[in-house]
């Protein structure tokens, strides 16, 4: 089945969840509320029509001002018996920035949900290990955010074991020149 | 003189090392202690004309036996067990029956009476190798405990076998 | 298991075959440059020192329309102009960070004049991060030491894209019956003054 | 001492294997606990290499932000910028001229053979081999001096465009690549009389970090770890991109999913690559390597920029702002990277920067899949595990 | 020459030393170790004695002792590991307490 | 961390204030040590990145730095060098000063490439601008990355520096 | 020799032979040291003559003085212990193997008559000695403090322990056939035999002897305590300057020791076999040093050879070859040897 029917299908089972349908260079995605998203993939993974096997990716994207639900937790899957690729798109709203895990439903989903967390800060609710990934545990802040800096000067926001590092090769040089 | 300058010097370092490796609170300094003593007594049984069990003793205690001590030391990994008693709080008992034990064998001593010489004289030994010597008799006269210290030994690693393996 | 296999296993034949191998490649010509003796110069294009181009008369190419700057993804080149007495732009200050490049070449191709290259040095090493700190003078004068110890063309098939690539399929079946002579002519430009 | 029960021994020993630790593969860092020998838990700690490549990305012009691709796999750095620029081209809905396309398919095959020859030496020399480590890397000159020769750089080439390449390939090139496809796989085989069937190198890689199928899909993994389980599939013969519908070749699948099906697999696959070359070579069509007619994405000749007023024009806007009249959508584009499939997901507002991308390596899913290989096993297998699934740290932490 | 008295001295001493270390030490190991050292002891008399009395008979009884010594170590050690491996901690003579009803 | 002085090198330091015409003796002796250190420079890798790559290149067959008597050690204990190859982010910074702390005097730093020596294009929040912000660099090599050929000329840029030093022959610190 | 010319210079009796044994000990300390510095000089010249690199070329012509740059190099460089590291225990840790190995030589017969101490248990006592450097090991292990290190002295007692019997009992059928422990006695017991050298009838215990001198000095395939890739550096990951050369001398020392007895007890020492003798009579004016060094070097060269050709061993099929195939292919020697012995 193709990722167009397949889009019509999930339209189909979750009428109230499915937002909208939109194609662009005949790839198609399907933007839906967060709250079933569980169900939705579960659905596509298991049901044999469809058999969407491989999660190919998953992430997080800021629309900062540009939607009136900041976030979207984005999944690509992938049909390996119909070879057809399926965007879903699950809004996640500021105030409440959770969601769903699926990790029991693809194992692979447990460190790109990690990066998630880590880089934009989205809850990922039932994951087995959520912590951060890329950044130190005891980084502030979520970088990939639109309101956060790029430059490497993070000022008083900047991690602590650098700031540490830094004053420790201080004393220890004015230690090497005596 | 000189043969009597070296007895004294090893009896009082093997006193030394051994009590050295009763009282070290971290095994692994015991074992060493052990290893130190091992080696003196091998140089002993040199004076006393047994080269071939000499080597033994390197090998076996200190090559096989005290490398064994060590392994399990540190498989067990005992380092960070540093425990604030070493002794048994009823430790004076027992320092008085061990030397109780000594003094009576030191009793004993003086009433020892050396039996009948046998024939296998120094230089005997020395004309046929050490070696050859121990061997002929272990192989002729003792043929019988010999295979039975084999089948000991042979019990003693099954044995081992069976308790340190893992279920 | 066949017989050849039980063989194979029991005189490790593939070990000595291995080992063989080992063996002969200990009489084999070694394929080490050894570097400081023998120098390898670079193949034409390599992406290495930035220089300034000179004009003919002396004086650097650059106009200062800061189209490298803009284009540098690592922003390691400052460029600062000013306007001189005949409304000429003068470029007063031409600065670009060499340990902060990345050597991509995208300057290389934004500037529309040819003014700075990356030539093909590569042994510039150095002590300490300020002589790294590539001024207008040391860029210019980066390009007469290239000029002096190459003695040939710098190699400017990389100033792309260049107009024979857009040219169609006939027009490219043209340009390949000409002798390979003239075909890099016009890739070479010209180094020195 | 009850209370100090509680503290004594704790049978398993942690240990930490790197960041700075010769079998890492860079900054991987590893948290065993093992006991005795056995490996009880493995944790394995990513992020020492993150660069915030993404957010970078999404402060660069599309042409800007292809340099950073380059050192995201820094190994296979070809495979990357064909992978971003195909993405962007789709994006854009521009396609590169025929020429082009062939021309990035060799490079690309000459990065996969580059990067298992990469792969095949560290996993050699982890295992102990240290001879064919140096071969390796002896065949892996030749291809980085061709690359040199083709685009004037070893490691980082930023060679393809949005749009074609970015110059065309010499005659010289080509013979030359052609004469090291002739000779490579007399190499392979020497690769192979040192390792395939040496009894130790067999012992150290059968049936150590098994991945079933059904395994090998749910977690994700793509590449030789997919194939080497048993799963057709491979995006340059199901999905082709370039001019991979126009070459011929075979992939390599494995059956039991072990390092040694694994390992087999990239041998063949760098057989194949050869192939792809050869016949890339020999059907290479005559034409532009840079689309011609698409203006608005890519960069005007630069004979024509100083005597064309509106080539100038363009120049100038697409170097400083980027491609401004870019379409407002999403795309996700993927190839097959030598260490499995690199995927790009864009999304554009129609200025000249994106506004999210979004890089899928599959360093960091097959990192994500070490604990499932290295539970149970014993230390020396790690070393082999952490080979086998042949992650690039650049990429894996972006 | 040394007389032989002063060796069966000597072994007399290790011996106490050896069962003073069995008797007071809490750690298993180090009683292991003292049980060694006692085996030792009496090894140094016999070959001792076996050199004076210039008979070879008391070198192959310190073959077998060193026989014993070996048999005896390895299962000590393997009831030791046994021991750890079971219970969390169990070096110490006060702790083992498998045999307690 | 304890450091013993017992080899007989400091002795003769100490003693040498007194004696006059030492300085010729301890020029030889540096001359002797310096030379020492410079035939047989072993290198602790830290490779992070690219440059990594090219540094293993640089130890391969075409290259061979065993030429120049380097050894690649892993453990830093017994290194000289200490290459930094590689972009160097604040995670991994106090890693790396931790590795350096753990050498033995004396002891170098490379900054090889653009990445170690300056952060590279990544002036983004997770990578340190440069790896002498905490570590005392010696010779910076630029380059993204540097040829192998580069990479030898920053070993051998290196061995200049050394041949030019004076009495760092002690466990002094 | 060497007794002569003191002798002809007035001193006798003890002092004269403590003296000519001091010479010796000499002559000997200083060839083997000058062999361990060239040995690291010659496994990297043909190492990378194997992967088709130069080796040492710059410092002194062809390198030649490379070997002395690294010493003078760790005898300048910081000596560092670990914090945390039981010091006296980690200081003595690396003399242990150094004397272990050298020990060994003092009962090695380097050619007709030239030997430190001519024994009669001598291969007993190269055992005894060759089993000490174990604790070198195990004590730089578990002082040092670090988990890396800790469990490379935890593979190699092991290792050592189980190639220690294979070891043994390897040799154990040359001992039946010379009927002899001393090594000299070995030597010209072979002289017997047409051949001239046991690895003929002996193939089986030279099989075993070699793969177990190989497990004995950690060396590659079986370098599993100091595996690089894995354990970083094995036992000595902390040592540092000249203590870290201690552990490397040691190494090649026992590398050297391991071909000597290799040479003595299987290929025939400082003789020739009769059969070449008899073909090319010139052959014996050559003193025997020469043949006995050339086959040293053979022997450290395949050891070189080999580290550049295999893979490394993974820990428990290192237990398995000692236990199941090395030690019952030992007895199974032992066994024929004995019989043929016996019968014929």
């Amino acid at each position: 089945m193709n990722s167009k029917e397949a889009a019509e299908k999930i339209r189909e089972m979750f009428p109230e969840e499915v937002r909208e349908i939109r194609e662009y260079n005949s790839q198609t995605s399907v933007i839906v509320k967060r709250d079933r998203i569980k169900d939705i993939i579960r659905y596509l993974h298991s049901d044999p029509l469809l058999n969407f096997d491989l999660l190919k990716d998953l992430c997080g994207v800021d629309y900062s001002g540009k939607k009136e639900t900041r976030f979207e937790v984005v999944y690509h899957l992938y049909s390996l018996e119909y070879r057809s690729l399926l965007r879903i798109r699950a809004e996640v709203p500021e105030d409440d920035c959770s969601i769903d895990s699926v990790v029991d439903i693809f194992a692979g989903a447990n460190w790109p949900e990690r990066e998630c967390y880590d880089l934009l800060g989205v809850v990922f609710k039932g994951h087995p290990d959520l912590r951060r990934i890329l950044l130190p545990e005891d980084w502030e802040g979520h970088p990939l955010r639109k309101d956060y800096p790029l430059q490497s000067d993070l000022g008083e926001k900047e991690w602590k074991g650098y700031l540490d590092v830094i004053e420790l090769a201080k004393k220890n040089m004015e230690f090497e020149t005596k | 003189m000189t043969p009597k300058m070296f007895f004294i010097y090893f009896a009082v370092a093997m006193t030394f090392m051994s009590v050295m490796v009763i009282t070290r609170r971290n095994p692994v300094h015991s074992a060493l202690w052990m290893i130190g003593l091992f080696f003196h007594i091998a140089a002993m049984y040199l004076f006393l004309n047994a080269e071939f069990l000499a080597a033994v003793q390197i090998i076996l205690y200190a090559g096989a036996i005290m490398v064994l001590f060590l392994f399990v030391i540190m498989m067990l990994n005992i380092r960070e067990e540093v425990v604030a008693e070493r002794f048994i709080g009823e430790w004076p008992i027992g320092v008085a029956l061990g030397i109780a034990i000594m003094s009576m064998i030191i009793y004993a001593i003086s009433k020892l009476e050396p039996g009948p010489s046998g024939e296998y004289t120094i230089e005997a030994v020395q004309k046929i190798t050490h070696t050859k010597a121990i061997g002929s008799i272990l192989y002729t006269q003792y043929i019988f405990p010999f295979e039975i210290a084999s089948l000991v030994l042979l019990i003693a690693v099954v044995g081992a076998i069976v308790l340190a393996k893992k279920r | 298991m066949g017989l050849r296999k039980i063989i194979n296993k029991v005189l490790m034949l593939e070990i000595l075959k291995g080992m063989a191998l080992t063996f002969k490649a200990l009489f084999r010509r070694p394929v080490t440059r050894q570097y400081p003796k023998y120098k390898r110069e670079p193949f034409g294009g390599f992406r290495g020192l930035h220089a300034l181009t000179r004009r003919p008369d002396g004086d650097a190419t650059c106009v200062g329309c800061g189209l490298c700057a803009a284009i540098c993804p690592s922003k390691c080149i400052k460029v600062r102009t000013t306007t001189g007495p005949d409304h000429k732009k003068i470029v007063k200050q031409y600065e670009v960070e060499v340990l902060r490049c990345l050597y991509c070449g995208l300057c290389v191709e934004a500037c529309p004049y040819k003014a700075v290259v990356l030539t093909d040095i590569y042994e510039y090493s150095g002590f300490t991060r300020e002589e790294f700190l590539m001024t207008k003078d040391k860029l210019l004068a980066n390009w007469d030491r290239f000029a002096e110890s190459r003695k040939k063309s710098y190699f400017a098939r990389f100033w792309r894209p260049l107009l024979s690539d857009f040219k169609g399929s006939a027009e490219q079946a043209a340009l390949k019956d000409l002798s390979k002579a003239q075909r890099h002519k016009d890739i070479y430009i010209e180094a020195g003054r | 001492m009850p209370e100090q029960k509680g503290k004594l021994r704790k049978k398993e020993l942690t240990i930490n294997m790197g960041p700075q630790h010769p079998a890492t593969h860079g900054v991987l860092r590893l948290e065993l606990d093992i006991d005795g020998e056995t490996v009880v838990k493995c944790t394995p700690h990513v992020g020492y290499l993150h660069r915030g490549t993404e957010k970078l990305g999404e402060n660069r012009t599309y042409l800007a932000a292809l340099p950073l691709t380059d050192r995201l796999d820094y190994i296979s750095s070809m495979a990357n910028n064909v992978g971003y620029c195909l993405a962007v081209e789709r994006l854009f809905g521009i396609e590169a001229p025929e020429r082009a396309k062939f021309i990035r398919t060799m490079a690309s095959e000459m990065a996969r053979i580059s990067s298992h020859l990469l792969w095949l030496g560290t996993h050699a020399l982890d295992i102990g081999a240290m001879t064919v480590f140096l071969y390796a890397f002896k065949e892996r000159e030749w291809i980085l001096d061709l690359f040199e020769m083709l685009t004037g750089a070893r490691l980082t080439v930023t060679y393809p465009r949005i749009g074609g390449v970015r110059n065309d390939v010499s005659e010289e090139f080509l013979s030359s690549l052609y004469k090291f496809t002739d000779e490579f796989p007399k190499n392979i085989e020497e690769y192979e009389t040192l390792i395939d069937q040496n009894r130790i190198w067999l012992q150290r890689t059968k049936n150590i970090g098994i991945i079933t199928a059904e395994e090998a899909v749910n977690w994700g993994l793509t590449g030789p770890m997919l194939r080497g389980s048993g799963v057709d599939y491979d995006l340059r013969k199901y999905c082709p991109y370039d001019a991979y519908d126009k070459v011929d070749f075979d992939v390599p699948l494995g059956k039991n999913g072990d390092t040694y099906d694994r390992y087999r697999c990239r041998m063949e696959e760098m057989r194949q690559s050869a192939r792809i070359i050869r016949q890339c070579i020999e059907k290479l069509p005559e034409g532009p390597v840079m689309t011609p007619d698409a203006p608005k994405f890519t960069l005007p000749p630069k004979e024509r920029i100083l005597k064309d007023m509106e080539a100038m024009i363009q120049h100038f806007v697409l170097v400083i702002k980027g491609p401004v009249t870019a379409p407002d959508g999403e795309i996700y584009s993927a190839i097959e990277a030598p260490k499995g499939e690199l995927g790009f997901y864009f999304i554009s507002n129609g200025t000249g920067k994106p506004y999210r991308m979004r890089l899928r390596s599959p360093s960091f899913i097959h990192a994500s899949v070490l604990p499932l290989l290295c539970e149970g096993a014993l230390v020396a297998d790690v070393i082999a595990n952490i080979g086998t699934i042949d992650i690039v740290l650049g990429e894996c932490d972006r | 020459m040394v007389p032989l008295s002063w060796y069966i001295g000597l072994s007399a001493v290790l011996f106490g030393i050896g069962v003073i270390g069995f008797l007071v030490r809490r750690n298993v190991l180090i009683m292991l170790m003292s049980i060694e050292l006692m085996l030792n002891s009496v090894n140094v008399s016999l070959i001792a004695f076996s050199h004076y009395l210039q008979d070879l008979r008391g070198q192959v009884l310190v073959f077998f002792i060193i026989t014993v010594a070996a048999a005896e170590a390895a299962i000590g050690l393997a009831i030791l590991v046994s021991l750890v491996r079971n219970k969390s901690a169990a070096l110490h003579t006060d702790e083992i307490t498998e045999m307690k009803g | 961390m304890n450091r013993q002085s017992e080899d007989c090198v400091i002795e003769i330091e100490e003693g040498i204030k007194v004696i006059p015409g030492a300085g010729a003796v301890i020029a030889g002796i540096d001359k002797i040590a310096n030379w020492g250190r410079i035939s047989s420079m072993w290198p602790a890798v830290f490779g992070t990145a690219c440059c990594a790559i090219e540094m293993m290149t640089a130890g391969s067959s075409h290259y061979d730095l065993d030429r120049f008597g380097i050894i690649f050690r892993a453990s830093p204990r017994q290194a000289d060098v200490m290459i930094i190859s590689g972009t160097v982010t604040k995670k991994m910074a106090p890693v790396m000063r931790r590795v350096y702390d753990q050498m033995a005097e004396p002891r170098y730093v490379i900054a090889m490439g653009s990445c170690a020596c300056t952060g590279n294009v990544y002036n983004t929040y997770s990578t340190a601008q440069g790896c002498d912000n905490f570590l005392p660099v010696d010779v910076y090599i630029p380059g993204c990355p540097p040829r192998p050929e580069a990479f030898i000329d920053g070993l051998i840029k290196l061995q200049e520096k050394i041949k030019n030093e004076h009495l760092r022959w002690s466990r002094w610190r | 020799m060497i007794e002569s010319v003191i002798s002809s210079v007035g001193i006798n009796g003890f002092a004269g032979s403590m003296i000519a044994l001091l010479v010796k000990i000499a002559i000997v300390f200083g060839v083997v040291m000058l062999h361990v510095a060239y040995a690291t000089y010659f496994e990297r010249k043909v190492i990378g003559h194997i992967q088709l690199r130069l080796g040492p070329m710059t410092v002194g012509p062809h390198g030649i003085l490379q070997p002395i740059a690294d010493g003078i190099k760790s005898f300048f460089k910081e000596d560092i212990i670990p914090a945390g590291a039981d010091k006296t225990v980690f200081k003595i840790a690396p003399v242990i193997p150094v004397f272990s190995a050298l020990g060994c030589l003092a009962v090695v017969p380097f050619f007709d008559g030239f030997v430190l101490a001519n024994i009669n248990i001598g291969l007993l006592y190269i055992f005894a000695m060759s089993s000490l450097s174990a604790y070198g090991i195990v004590m730089a292990g578990w002082s040092s403090n670090s988990k890396y290190s800790f469990l490379g002295g935890l593979r190699s007692t092991a290792q050592v322990i189980s190639y220690e019997v294979a070891l043994g009992l390897s040799l154990v059928g040359v001992m039946i056939m010379s009927e002899s422990l001393n090594l000299t006695q070995i030597v010209e017991a072979q002289q017997k035999y047409w051949h001239g050298m046991f690895i003929i009838p002996q193939f089986l215990g030279a099989f075993v002897f070699m793969i177990a001198a190989f497990a004995e000095t950690n060396r590659a395939p079986f370098d599993l305590p100091e595996a690089e890739s894995e354990l970083v550096a094995g036992f000595f990951v902390e040592y540092s300057g000249m203590r870290f050369a201690l552990f490397y001398m040691a190494e090649y020392i026992g590398m050297l020791v391991m071909s000597a007895i290799s040479v003595l007890c299987f290929v025939g020492g400082w003789t020739l076999p009769p059969f070449v003798l008899e073909a090319f009579p010139s052959l014996a004016a050559v003193p025997g040093i020469v043949w006995f060094m050339l086959k040293i070097y053979f022997h450290v060269f395949v050891y070189y050879w080999i580290r550049s050709t295999l893979p490394r061993f993974r820990y428990d099929h290192l237990m398995c070859l000692g236990w199941k195939v090395l030690i019952p292919l030992a007895l199974l020697n032992i066994v024929i040897t004995a019989l043929v012995k016996y019968f014929c």
